[in-house]
């Protein structure tokens, strides 16, 4: 923890970043902070605790600024930078990534390509509980597993904090504010509800790297993370890419095979 | 304003007498780890050991979504449908807590500030409170702060403050409460002159609100705002969780001829929210976002309604995904 | 406030004999924004028109909605029409009444009722249709054409005459096709040859032709007016500019004994050959997959033969990228081989021979030198069977189709063979006749009246040799109904007309559509005979189903014309249906994110990336942009943009949705 | 909503691209054949063209069953469109069957402009499916918001 804080501490001090997003104490868990002087990096902490997904704020131009910055980063966060790069939503030359590795170790990356090859040796897997829920659902029957949802649906209030939390939902006009057609309606039910989660997990399709920050962020705890979790799991072997390693060649719904199944198809 | 005493069993019954008089009833069950206002029809549904519900009551009189009115156009001539304040049923609300209760007093000064609102108003008429005091709290709860307490009665109908023997003290608030009493007359019995706050929850207050609403008489270009949300996604969860947020937003829901026009929540949290035509934002940014939440229940509320917005309950602290804890934001301004 | 006016036709009987047109009219009049509403026996008639533009003016309408037939047969008669009278054609709807309602349901309420949904579908749309201006579009005035039988030579003359320069290909190493192959023609018995080699010539010469032979598509990219075409360049291992077309070379080859393809296998060439004496170029090409040399690494007597010193060895296939701005695909047919008929002997009968052998052993340049002989023993074939429908009309065979040409060209060879061998027989064995045409029905009954051809109606079961003769087993089930044998000397097989080896793939590579027996697919069977679905791309020939040489020639000419009226102007006017990357107000300019996504789903590179630059100069940011030449308006990238920031003219987000919502809100 | 399949009409919405399938059901039309009322089409350029959610919508005002039709693979207008629209459908479905919604009302299918009779067979069998199925309104009962008891917390 020291390790970090030094670092953080150096690059403020010598002026390499303007600021630094990273984590400290919180009321129950630690949560994003911003150093923006080489004391405030005392603040510092650094735990398997740290689940928001820094990435979030990365794309924030009023937060981030024109200068440099340095981003502490977990490998979900680590994933999530990749794949905005792949989107053309980074500028390397501005960012100093920053990791602990499992040995405590303080790890700056020099570009990029060296992430893609740190998180290449950590695998997205499905954690327990997540598999458990998968499990139930495709034990259930379609109707039943309709119901789930839609009472799970009913709950939602359309606060967005799901969309807000992605790191990868940057865009300037979300579809749910688009009103020329109004495609989803704008209050919350439980098919409106449903419609914007659908859209979520198809807009994630090929992009989403699991993090699971919408699911966290839902505040009355719909597993929405599982839409495009499950989607990952079902779509990777489908059309060949690797779960949480973004492609710079497009991704699910941007490019095909000739041979993709179609036995659905008449 | 009468003070009654009421057994465990006496509650059962007069529980059952209101669920038999065809009333509503809306009280916290406990499901998928989560506990929420549902409606219910016995008592042994109700959720026991919790702190707060994720949401406030306040969906009871200020529905997520409701219909204004309706229309249909027919061969050249339009057919309104307004909304009808007698289709709204007679609801009680079991084991609010105080703040919740508290909330209502802010929503009621909204609603019929420069307009009396027919629906919120509807609602609200037919609407009873039985609050229940508050033996436990967490340390995201600062009613205390806020001019309430775990045994605060405003808003309320009847409060209730539970004794150890499973009984309660009654305090019979309003005729409301009064006539939700009568149902079952025969279950209450004589104030037997405990002392509540001997039962209530413990919470210290952390800061004094009016030297806050001083402080924020000036703090309008304060830098503290930049530096309380950067970390804030911007999200609607703190405003929708509320028990005193109360911005809409109005719809249309079209089809062909026919339609209907909807209110629904919003957020001053979203950016969309002050967005207008031309491109302009007024309020571009989230600090910009952030201070109208503060000063709007902390500054503003206090001069134009006399009430504070906000009751202490602690719920946008809970929900937040990135913990923008307000009891900690509006203490340091307290301590500046 | 919209005002719509509707216009139901009744299509004669076509529509109102299902629809009532009348109460769809009256009941459209009640929707909102329905401004008028008439229906009328031909809405695509002179008076039909003139009833929309009157209405136009007198209505002040801002939208019309013609309920009549398929927008793929009269949407531009209307939109004209629309325009003539001042409203802008793109706020022209049509709702498919006919095909898709009256001609496909009973008569009844429920059909009533569906058109009337199609047609306020229609309205909901074009309510929300906007003006469009046409996109303008630079023509490349050069044209391309694919294939170089007597369609591609007859096509290639046709534009060249008219000025405007032509690229040739053939596969082969010579141009002629199949009519080269062919002795006489019928119905006139003039020689093939003699009418085709100077058109051969022609083509040559001619200054506006640029000839490549032994050369092939390797893909196509752009669309009309602009495609970019990669033609591959077979090596043909001699060079054409050193070869003065002495012979010297094939004299000497060693491998002799090579199945002429020209002489379809009748007769045999040499590896280094020219594939017949009048081909065009009379050059020679290394076949090497026979040349010793390149089988074994050693020979080249060619080599040593050549005067100029013409080979080259290491000569690789060149592509070439030819920039035109239209194609003409003219790559002919094929017919079945003997090989296809168990019944007749699957093709182990040496005097078991295709129309098309039939045709080399009667040329005066065939194998036979002109004389009817069994490829088996040379003898002359005193006893002759023809056999016509081998394989056509026959569902168990896979071909359900008639290859239309083989009535006539068995009636010609049975009478080429009376004329050859005086004291032979022949006999016809025929399901139909079918001689239409200009002469044709004279010609066979010449040859069957003059020439005394036996004609028998009735299906041949089998064919089986015994002791030196071919035993022909069939029934006339015309006359006697009996059992037919005759002991033949030589049987021919008047073979299906298939399409061309390979016409799928290059279909493919064209995007053109073509029909389950893999002939490529006009734009309209009637109307648009040479036009395909793709535009600036035409057919001409067999490449398109099987026909004469009469129909073909017509047709190239048909497509030439096609492509001197498409060159006749300097640019193409296209219509605007593409899709657009959306602007809005600052500080956003556009809701575009720049992920550039879009770019990896576009079909036709059409996306770019567009700076959007403050006062100052100073770029704001940098958003997706389509370029209007390039875009083909399929809409992929509308589907896959997540914020909706690009949408496509005609068929743009709110068009499409008002069009389901309104299906379902009655 | 009718819940008697006997006299239960399908609502049903075809989906369908401009050069293949459309000018496939023109030639059902052509040739005179006939297929059930219950469906009506909406034209697209291209099968790409087609966004999900007007699927979704269609159910959501009330179909009971969607056509989705286009170009056979490799014979796409625009060269990929429809490839790019697989892909979509495949992605699609598995997070509808996920979600409960019942993909078994969808029908996929490649009609080319030269196979009238098989889009003519294609709506027939769709109506007889949907019709042993019944109405959807396991999905349209979830369209009003207006059930506060059960929504609106």
């Amino acid at each position: 923890m020291d390790k970090l804080r030094e670092k953080a501490a150096a690059l403020l001090a010598d002026g390499t970043v303007t600021m630094v997003l990273g984590y400290e104490e919180g009321t129950n868990k630690p949560r994003p902070v911003f150093c923006h002087t080489a004391e405030q990096a005392s603040k510092l902490v650094y735990s398997s605790q740290c689940i928001n997904n820094l990435a979030v704020y990365l794309t924030k131009k009023d937060i981030m600024g024109a200068g440099k910055v340095a981003v502490i980063a977990t490998i979900p966060t680590l994933r999530s930078i990749l794949q905005l790069s792949v989107e053309n939503q980074l500028n390397e030359d501005n960012l100093v990534v920053i990791t602990v590795t499992d040995k405590d170790e303080v790890k700056q990356f020099a570009n990029f390509a060296e992430i893609e090859a740190y998180i290449a040796d950590f695998e997205l897997k499905l954690e327990g509980k997540e598999q458990e829920i998968i499990n139930k659902l495709e034990g259930m029957s379609r109707e039943e597993r309709f119901k789930f949802w839609m009472e799970e649906m009913s709950h939602c209030f359309k606060c967005y904090a799901c969309r807000a939390a992605c790191p990868l939902c940057y865009c300037t006009k979300c579809i749910v504010e688009e009103n020329r057609p109004q495609w989803i309606n704008p209050w919350a039910s439980p098919l409106a509800n449903m419609e914007w989660q659908i859209n979520r997990a198809m807009h994630m399709a090929g992009r989403c790297t699991g993090c699971g920050a919408c699911g966290d962020a839902c505040p009355v705890g719909i597993p929405i993370h599982l839409l495009t979790r499950k989607m990952i799991e079902d779509l990777a072997p489908e059309f060949g890419f690797t779960p949480g390693q973004p492609s710079k060649n497009g991704n699910a719904l941007s490019t095909w095979k000739a041979d993709d199944k179609e036995n659905f198809i008449r | 304003m009468e003070t009654k005493y009421i057994s465990k069993n006496g509650l059962n019954e007069w529980f059952s007498q209101i669920v038999k008089s065809g009333k509503r009833v809306y009280a916290p069950v406990e499901e998928r780890g989560k506990v929420e206002f549902k409606k219910v029809q016995a008592l042994s549904e109700v959720a026991e050991e919790y702190i707060q519900t994720t949401q406030s009551i306040k969906s009871a009189v200020f529905p997520r979504a409701e219909v204004l009115f309706s229309y249909e156009k027919e061969n050249g001539k339009v057919k309104v449908e307004d909304f009808n304040p007698d289709a709204v049923k007679e609801t009680v609300l079991w084991k609010v807590h105080p703040c919740d209760a508290a909330g209502f007093k802010p929503l009621t000064a909204i609603f019929n500030w420069d307009y009396t609102d027919k629906l919120y108003n509807a609602h609200l008429e037919k609407t009873t409170l039985v609050t229940f005091s508050c033996a436990k709290a967490d340390k995201s709860c600062f009613c205390t702060s806020v001019n309430g307490g775990p045994g605060n009665t405003t808003g309320s109908d009847v409060l209730l403050t539970m004794l150890p023997d499973g009984g309660a003290i009654v305090e019979i608030l309003t005729p409301k409460g009064e006539a939700l009493v009568q149902l079952a007359a025969s279950a209450f019995e004589n104030d037997k002159g405990e002392d509540k706050s001997k039962y209530l929850a413990d919470v210290p207050q952390a800061f004094d609100i009016e030297e806050v609403r001083a402080r924020l008489a000036t703090a309008f270009d304060s830098s503290v705002w930049k530096e309380q949300s950067e970390r804030c996604l911007g999200c609607g969860a703190c405003a929708f969780v509320c028990p005193t947020c109360a911005c809409f937003d109005i719809q249309e829901d079209a089809h062909g001829s026919k339609g209907k026009r909807i209110r629904c929540w919003d957020s001053c949290g979203f950016s969309l929210f002050t967005l207008h035509t031309s491109g302009h934002n007024p309020r571009a940014v989230q600090s910009q976002r952030w201070r109208q939440r503060i000063l709007h229940k902390f500054s503003y509320m206090p001069d134009r309604l006399s009430v504070f917005g906000c009751t202490g309950c602690g719920r946008c602290s809970r929900a937040c995904p990135v913990d923008m804890n307000i009891l900690e934001h509006i203490t340091s301004i307290a301590k500046k | 406030m919209s005002k719509i006016g509707v216009f139901i036709c009744h299509c004669g009987e076509n529509i109102s004999a299902t629809v009532d047109c009348e109460k769809v009219a009256q009941e459209i009049r009640k929707v909102e924004g329905v401004e008028y509403a008439i229906d009328y026996k031909y809405m695509c008639s002179d008076p039909g028109q003139t009833l929309i533009k009157d209405a136009i003016k007198e209505h002040h309408l801002d939208g019309v909605v013609v309920g009549s037939c398929s927008p793929r047969m009269h949407e531009p008669t209307f939109r004209k029409a629309c325009a003539e009278a001042g409203l802008n054609p793109f706020l022209c709807e049509m709702a498919n009444l006919r095909e898709h309602c009256s001609w496909v349901h009973e008569k009844g309420e429920a059909t009533t009722e569906k058109a009337f949904d199609l047609v306020k579908m229609l309205v909901e749309k074009v309510k929300r249709n906007k003006p469009l201006d046409s996109i303008k579009v630079p023509i490349t005035k050069k044209a391309l054409v694919i294939g170089g039988g007597i369609a591609g030579i007859q096509a290639s003359l046709d534009i060249a005459n008219t000025g405007h320069q032509v690229i040739l290909i053939e596969k082969d190493p010579s141009i002629g096709g199949h009519m080269s192959q062919l002795s006489e023609t019928f119905p006139t018995l003039d020689c093939s040859q003699c009418i085709l080699t100077p058109r051969m010539v022609e083509v040559a010469q001619h200054p506006n032709i640029t000839l490549y032979t032994y050369a092939e598509l390797e893909s196509l990219e752009g669309f009309i007016g602009n495609f970019t075409a990669k033609i591959r360049l077979k090596a043909k291992s001699v060079d054409h500019k050193k070869c003065t077309g002495c012979g010297a070379c094939f004299q000497k080859c060693p491998q002799k004994r090579i199945p002429s393809e020209f002489n379809a296998g009748l007769g045999t060439r040499t590896a280094i050959y020219v594939p017949f004496p009048q081909a065009v170029p009379n050059k020679p090409v290394i076949d090497r997959e026979h040349c010793n040399y390149y089988k074994r690494g050693k020979c080249k007597i060619c080599e040593a033969t050549c005067p100029t010193g013409a080979i080259e060895w290491d000569k690789e296939d060149e592509i070439l990228t030819e920039q035109v701005g239209a194609i003409v695909v003219t790559t002919g047919f094929n017919v079945k081989g003997t090989d296809f008929f168990p019944e007749y002997g699957y093709g182990q009968y040496k005097d078991v021979i295709t129309g098309l052998q039939f045709e080399r052993l009667a040329s005066a340049s065939g194998p036979t030198l002109g004389e009817i002989r069994r490829p088996s023993d040379g003898t002359i074939p005193k006893k002759i069977v023809f056999i016509a429908c081998a394989g056509s009309r026959d569902e168990a065979k896979g071909i359900p189709y008639c290859s239309k040409i083989c009535c006539m060209y068995t009636a010609k060879h049975a009478m080429l063979y009376q004329h050859k061998v005086h004291d032979g027989e022949s006999t016809v064995f025929y399901m139909d006749i079918r001689a239409g045409g200009k002469n044709y029905e004279e010609f066979v009954r010449r040859a069957i009246e003059e020439d005394h051809v036996n004609y028998v109606r009735g299906r041949v079961a089998r064919v089986y040799e015994k002791n030196g003769k071919l035993i022909v087993k069939g029934v006339d089930t015309l006359l006697s109904g009996e059992q037919v044998e005759i002991e033949a000397d030589m049987v021919v097989l008047a073979t299906a007309g298939v399409s061309n080896c390979g016409a799928e793939q290059l279909a493919q590579k064209m995007h053109i559509s073509y029909d389950p027996y893999h002939f490529f697919a006009e734009a309209h069977p009637k109307l648009k005979p040479v036009e395909t679905n793709t535009a600036g791309i035409f057919l001409a020939g067999a490449c398109q189903a099987p026909k004469d040489i009469p129909e073909t020639v017509g047709m190239a000419s048909g497509a030439a014309v096609k492509v001197a009226g498409l060159f006749s102007n300097n640019e193409l006017v296209r219509e605007p249906l593409i899709a657009v990357v959306n602007r809005s107000a600052p500080p956003v300019f556009s809701t575009c994110v720049s992920c550039f996504m879009c770019q990896t789903a576009c079909p036709y590179n059409a996306i770019e990336r567009e700076e959007i630059k403050g006062r100052d100069g100073k770029v704001i940011k940098t958003v997706a942009k389509v370029n209007p030449g390039l875009c083909q308006g399929c809409g992929t990238c509308v589907a896959f943009c997540r914020s909706k920031s690009i949408d496509i003219q005609g068929y743009s987000n709110e068009q499409m949705f008002a069009e389901v919502m309104s299906l379902l809100n009655h | 909503m009718n819940n008697n399949n006997s006299e239960f009409e399908p609502k049903i919405v075809a989906f369908v691209c401009n050069w293949c399938t459309y000018a496939g059901a023109d030639l059902t039309g052509t040739s005179r054949l006939k297929y059930a009322t219950n469906v009506k089409i909406v034209r697209f350029p291209c099968t790409g063209r087609i966004d999900f959610m007007l699927l979704l919508k269609a159910f959501a005002q009330g179909a009971d069953g969607v056509i989705v039709s286009g170009c056979h693979p490799n014979d796409c207008h625009y060269t990929s469109g429809n490839f790019h629209a697989r892909r979509r459908w495949i992605t699609f479905r598995g997070l509808l069957d996920f979600m409960g919604i019942d993909v078994s009302r969808i029908q996929y299918s490649w009609v080319s402009a030269a196979e009238g009779a098989k889009w003519a067979d294609v709506v027939n069998t769709t109506v007889a499916n949907i019709r042993e199925l019944g109405p959807y309104t396991e999905y349209q009962k979830v369209a009003d918001y207006l059930d506060k008891e059960e929504y609106n917390g």
